[in-house]
């Protein structure tokens, strides 16, 4: 009978998910435990939560929130060339759609009579 | 027989020229007469392939139902293939 | 053997109206015309090819004794009927279709029904 | 609506398609023809009942839950035929030689059709008879109803 | 550009196609030979069909036999594509009124 | 014996029930809706159990054969034929039984997070009979044995997904997702059964396993392997021909995209299958595998980055379910690649292995993470990203569904992804170190990408006043979850009672064809 | 030998492929409807024809069918142009 | 020979002018025309498989011969007749609902999904 508890077999050798668990468990409590013996005056809702602007008043709680169009801006505007390409091709046209279809089956026709041998 | 061949070959040609037809009109109403020419060309064709179960079918769905949702599916939205 | 001449008969005159039924079609100048000729002609000429096929299976049935000519002849005799029931008033609504959409007869001399409706 | 004319021939016409149609599916297993078939010629004569008379008028005719519910019995009907042979395997023809209606032995070859035999294929053509032309009778209707509404609205 | 692309791929399709249609047999393969028009090599199954169609399942209509007892569960399959259809259908063209209703609020 | 008879018609039952179900549901819809909801549970239900009860008379007794309409019922080949199948054969092999398993559980939760996610809409009762349907789709892909057939419920299979698609008919987008979609699968059908067609005028045959074994591997046979396999990939969402996956998942109802992906992977099992069964006999290995495997790399690399730039929150996950499919490309065209060579036992039925892992792997969370897309639409009303924030707040349970769902599919132990994506690289690596390489760099993009969506949805500040989801909701994507931390915690169970047999299976076509043809019952 | 059911057919569906030249070049639609009722009625004429050449005697259904049913279509496209639907 | 197969060489430009139809023709309406024509022509491909010369149609009547052409193919075209039927109905529908929605059936301008 199997093992169910028992290792996780790759190629490469073994891994089993509950000493991962485990390990990690423990990493956690080590966290909670610096965490804990930190300072124990803070409060949630008073004045201490709110940042400190050079003396102006914090944004609005909306206007904190950093929007999802704007995460990832650096690694898009880096990859601009590509995306470009990419942006093109997504024309969203049915005719384009089935054309696609058209031309890898014709590439792929190719390729088989080609290569495709037995 | 050789008569049937010819018959057989001048159904084929009536088959593409009518397809070709259905795609060429600017008027979808008169791509759906196409359709319908075509759909009774093929049942003829059905027909001398011996197979009159599937010429039923097509004649019953081909020619009557088809045409008839295609003539609507127009009315519902616009009679030519470019507006303007 | 009569019964040959006679089917033969029946699919001559059957083939010359129609085809001259198609000539017609081909031929005449509008709308109304065309579907005078063609439905007219080929309704006649399609009965007497039909009539060349009930011919047939009656000569069948008396002079071979075959069985199955009854069922062809009263077969082909409901698609007359069909013929004969259906085609004069698809003609009837495709003229009446034509002239409300607006087609008009090719040398306009006087329009009856124009003023019959007015 | 169309002219008189129409009318008058589509009415009787419907009858004629509605028999030729049964006739169809009955013989499915004699002649070309079959529960698809005939299901398409009697949904067909549907639809020149639909064209041919006023749309109110037809609405208050055919309904078309009526028409949905024909089609969900035949497609039920279809499906617990061929249920019932799964004592032996599903789709068995546990009527066919059997004796039984439907069940008449045929001898191989040439013979002149009896309706009497082929088992459940008769019933199973009945089915799918009435599905189809549930089926198809009601695409027509929702079209029809749609483009209605549509200049309806427009107008 | 992509016209032209199109264009070479659907020649390419179409070369194929009348590959299949006029295959001759393939390099001395004789299976290939089947596509001749009207003269189909390998018929054992279906002349399984023909001379004991009518035996098992006592119709003299061989298609019907085959559509509803060798591959009935085909047609169940067909039928609840046309079922599949007509709901598409209905849900595609669901009641109106009742959409314009809700939007109004 | 009653047992034994259950388990012996199972594969039939497995179809018959949703089907009956389906039928019956617009019906029973007129009766009300209670009533239709319990009818439609206790189907989906039935159909989850008789699955499971497949799984194991697969996983008992082997390869299970169904023969529709013979006299006893696994009577493949008559006696007086001469050696071939005339009926139509459901052969279930444990690739199918666990892609059956797959199918019916996301169609299960599918089912009760409907329940309260469609209840505004009208027409419900066609919503359910199209939900059984497309079960029905993927249940009789899955199982059966015959081209024929297969092409017929791929049809079933892509209507209902293109009605369902179009559903929500209000915003109109809906719709133009779902025609795109019918047009291209309905293409793609058509192009299939003109390759049935050519199979079926070589061998006269329409049995996968009578094909494959006349299977001469002519010039037809390669342009009828070039349609087949082009289609299936194509319906699976490989990337040169994926447009319409972030269509119909992005607008599709959130139970509706997760069964998507399932009938995505139906699909790619259909790919599997032809290139394994019917064409992997004969054909050449190398060139097929190498096909399967560039798609893959393709999908997967193209997916992500697709992914990182979206705002839609359905759209981004849909380009990482072409994502995710690259990775189940790479893995079993690693292994058809090597197919016959000493390297198979090496690392090719690892790759394998990983890679039909990674299938029920990817149903379960991408399935749970459109449904909790699904969730956030119904409560927030938008699925744009950029007007949500703050969701974090007050819909908590969605919120750790999310994060499980979101660890998942970046690869981060202990959940379910990290198995099936260690065995792909790691025997990927050995095939060919590049491939391997970009893997793990799409799996971090993957991450990065969701930590985006978790950021933008559900941190920040409260900006929407919005509850948790209805708790029908809730359960749905609980079912989900379980597996996801089940298969986590303990791989092994599924590796060795599902994934192991299944690629192992996949990967003996002549066992196959042998146990079709072996004659008798 | 010649066989005369099939020269019928045959010089019938010469007229059936002159009718297709009044679909094509017709200038309006209602011309195109006569060039198909013809098709039909000449369609149907073919079947019975062909049926008996063929020697088969229920290959006349199809024509029935053909002649029962084409004639939707047409009062389909004819209330079409009649404003109607 | 090349004669003799030319309802296979008819598919194959039928095939290819539906697929045309489908890349180049910018209506929905005629997408949807060499939809149903591919189809048709897939239906025709399918029966002339199982043509056999000097056959009979698979039905046992009085007719003397037991010749017949090969019935599958004729059982298959049907299940494909009826289900190209129900595609077409269902696209057509779609496309009433895209034109009620965009007022256009060009493809050019309905791509509201994009990227």
């Amino acid at each position: 009978m199997m093992n169910f508890l028992g290792n996780f077999i790759t190629p490469a050798g073994m891994w089993n998910p509950l000493i991962w668990v485990f390990v990690s468990l423990i990493i956690f409590l080590i966290a909670y435990l610096i965490w804990s013996r930190g300072e124990s005056r803070y409060k949630k809702g008073t004045e201490q939560t709110l940042p400190f602007l050079s003396g102006y008043a914090p944004e609005s709680a909306e206007g904190t929130h950093v929007r999802a169009g704007n995460i990832y801006w650096g690694f898009v505007t880096a990859l601009k060339g590509y995306y470009k390409v990419l942006r093109k091709i997504h024309t969203g046209n049915v005719n384009d759609y089935v054309g696609w279809y058209v031309g890898i089956l014709a590439i792929m026709l190719l390729i088989y009579l080609l290569w495709g041998g037995a | 027989m050789i008569l049937e061949e010819i018959l057989q070959v001048l159904i084929l040609i009536g088959l593409i020229i009518s397809g070709y037809l259905a795609i060429k009109f600017r008027d979808l109403l008169a791509c759906a007469i196409a359709l319908g020419i075509f759909s009774f060309l093929l049942s003829l064709e059905f027909y001398i392939l011996q197979a009159p179960d599937v010429a039923i079918a097509e004649a019953g769905i081909g020619a009557g139902l088809t045409t008839a949702i295609f003539i609507l599916a127009i009315r519902g939205t616009s009679r030519w293939e470019v507006e303007e | 053997m009569w019964a040959d001449y006679l089917i033969w008969t029946f699919l001559g005159i059957g083939l010359t109206f129609n085809g001259l039924g198609v000539i017609g079609l081909l031929r005449f100048p509008d709308v109304y015309t065309r579907l005078h000729a063609a439905t007219k002609a080929t309704t006649f000429g399609s009965i007497f090819t039909s009539l060349g096929v009930v011919t047939y299976a009656f000569a069948n049935l008396y002079l071979n004794g075959n069985s199955g000519g009854l069922t062809l002849a009263l077969h082909t005799i409901v698609a007359i009927a069909c013929l004969i029931l259906t085609n004069p008033v698809g003609a009837h609504a495709i003229a009446r279709a034509a002239h409300r959409s607006g087609t008009l007869p090719h040398p306009r001399v006087v329009d009856k029904l124009e003023e019959v409706k007015r | 609506m169309m002219s008189k004319i129409v009318r008058t021939q589509a009415s009787f016409l419907y009858t004629f398609i509605l028999i030729f149609g049964f006739y169809i599916v009955a013989h499915g297993h004699l002649t070309p023809g079959g529960g698809f078939q005939g299901g398409a010629v009697i949904a067909t004569g549907i639809a020149l009942i639909a064209v041919a008379f006023n749309f109110s008028n037809v609405k208050r005719w055919i309904k078309k839950t009526h028409l949905t519910a024909a089609e969900g019995i035949g497609l039920l009907t279809f499906l617990i035929t061929a249920l019932i042979g799964i004592g032996t395997s599903f789709f068995y023809n546990w009527l066919a030689n059997s004796g039984l209606i439907f069940g008449q032995r045929v001898s191989y070859g040439v013979n002149p059709g009896y309706l009497n035999t082929a088992g459940t294929l008769p019933v199973m053509n009945l089915a799918v008879g009435i599905e189809v032309f549930g089926g198809l009778g009601v695409i027509i209707l929702y079209m029809l109803n749609y483009v209605k509404e549509v200049r309806n609205d427009a107008s | 550009m992509r016209n032209a692309l199109l264009c070479v791929a659907l020649l390419v399709v179409l070369g194929c196609l009348l590959y299949v249609s006029v295959n001759p047999g393939d390099f001395g393969v004789s299976r290939g030979e089947h596509l001749a028009f009207g003269e189909p090599k390998y018929t054992d199954m279906d002349d399984y069909f023909i001379h004991n169609g009518q035996n098992q399942t006592g119709a003299n209509n061989i298609v019907t036999s085959i559509v509803f007892d060798y591959r009935g569960y085909d047609t169940i399959g067909e039928a609840s594509v046309l079922f599949t259809a007509v709901l598409g259908v209905g849900v595609a063209l669901r009641e109106l009124r009742k959409r314009r209703d809700k939007n109004d609020e | 014996m009653i047992w034994d008879t259950l388990m012996a018609h199972s594969p039939a039952l497995v179809i018959i029930i949703p089907l009956l179900a389906a039928f019956g549901t617009p019906l029973i819809g007129r009766a009300g809706k209670k009533y239709m909801y319990t009818w439609i549970l206790c189907a989906l239900a039935l159909t989850e159990l008789m699955t499971i009860v497949m799984l194991y008379h697969v996983f008992t007794n082997g390869t299970a054969i169904y023969v529709m309409g013979a006299n006893p019922y696994n009577l493949a080949i008559p006696p007086d034929s001469h050696g071939i199948p005339v009926r139509i054969i459901l052969t279930v092999d444990a690739f199918s039984s666990f892609m059956a398993f797959t199918a019916s559980t996301v169609a299960l939760a599918g089912g009760i997070y409907s329940i309260a996610c469609e209840h505004e809409q009208t027409g419900q009762e066609k919503y359910y009979a199209l939900l059984l349907l497309m079960l029905v789709g993927m249940l009789g892909m899955v199982l059966t044995g015959d081209l024929f057939n297969f092409f017929v419920f791929l049809e079933i299979n892509s209507l209902a997904s293109a009605a369902l698609v179009a559903y929500h008919v209000d915003k109109g987008v809906a719709t133009e997702a779902g025609f795109k979609y019918a047009i291209i699968s309905a293409i793609g059908a058509l192009m299939f059964l003109f390759a049935i067609g050519i199979l079926y005028g070589e061998y006269d045959a329409l049995n996968m396993a009578m094909i494959g074994s006349r299977m001469q591997f002519t010039n037809l046979d390669k342009i009828a392997m070039a349609l087949i396999t082009v289609t299936m990939a194509m319906k699976a969402g490989a990337i040169p021909m994926h447009y319409w996956v972030p269509d119909g998942y992005g607008k599709a109802p959130g139970a509706i995209s997760a069964m998507l992906v399932t009938a995505s992977q139906a699909s790619l099992y259909g790919l599997f299958r032809m290139s394994f069964t019917v064409f992997g006999i004969s054909a050449n290995h190398v060139t097929l595998g190498w096909f399967i495997i560039i798609l893959g790399v393709l999908s997967m690399f193209v997916g992500v980055t697709m992914a990182l730039i979206q705002h839609d929150i359905k759209r981004l996950m849909a380009y990482h379910a072409i994502s995710q499919t690259g990775y189940m490309l790479l893995g079993v065209g690693v292994g058809l690649a090597t197919l016959g060579t000493a390297a198979f036992n090496q690392y090719g039925l690892a790759a394998m292995e990983g890679g039909i892992f990674h299938i029920i792997n990817h149903a379960m969370y991408k399935g749970l993470l459109f449904l909790t897309a699904g969730a956030i639409i119904y409560r927030v009303g938008t699925s744009d990203l950029n007007k949500m924030g703050g969701l974090g707040h007050t819909m908590k349970y969605t919120s750790i569904f999310f994060i499980i769902g979101a660890l998942s599919i970046a690869g981060i132990p202990p959940f379910n992804g990290f198995a099936s994506k260690l065995m792909i690289y790691e025997s990927v690596y050995q095939f060919q170190p590049v491939l391997s390489i970009i893997a793990m760099i799409v799996s971090i993009l993957t991450l990065a990408s969701f930590v985006k969506v978790f950021h933008s949805a559900f941190m920040g500040p409260k900006i929407h006043n919005v509850k948790e989801v209805p708790r029908s909701m809730l359960i749905g994507m609980a079912i989900l979850t379980f597996f996801i931390i089940l298969f986590g915690l303990f791989p092994n169970i599924a590796l060795h009672y599902l994934v192991k047999p299944a690629a192992e299976a996949l990967a003996s076509p002549m066992g196959y064809l042998s146990r079709v043809l072996g004659g008798g019952p | 030998m010649i066989d005369a059911w099939f020269l019928t057919a045959f010089i019938l569906f010469i007229w059936i492929l002159l009718s297709t030249v009044r679909a094509v070049i017709g200038p309006t639609v209602p011309d195109r409807v006569v060039a198909l009722d013809t098709i039909n009625t000449l369609t149907v004429a073919i079947m019975i024809i062909l049926s008996v050449a063929y020697r088969e005697i229920i290959f006349v259904d199809v024509a029935i069918v053909y002649a029962l049913l084409s004639f939707v279509a047409t009062l389909y496209i004819a209330k079409y142009l009649e404003g109607g639907i | 020979m090349m004669l003799l197969n030319l309802p296979y060489i008819t598919v194959a430009i039928l095939i290819a002018m539906g697929i045309y139809a489908m890349v180049y023709k910018r209506n929905l309406i005629k997408i949807v025309i060499g939809l149903s024509i591919v189809e048709s022509a897939v239906n025709l491909f399918l029966v002339s498989l199982g043509y056999r010369r000097g056959g009979i149609a698979p039905i046992y009547t009085s007719a003397p011969s037991t010749y017949m052409v090969l019935p599958t193919p004729q059982a298959l075209t049907l299940t494909s007749i009826v289900i190209g039927v129900a595609t077409t109905a269902m696209l057509l529908s779609f496309c009433m609902v895209i034109y009620r929605n965009y007022g256009t059936l060009d493809s050019r301008k309905i791509r509201r999904l994009r990227e």
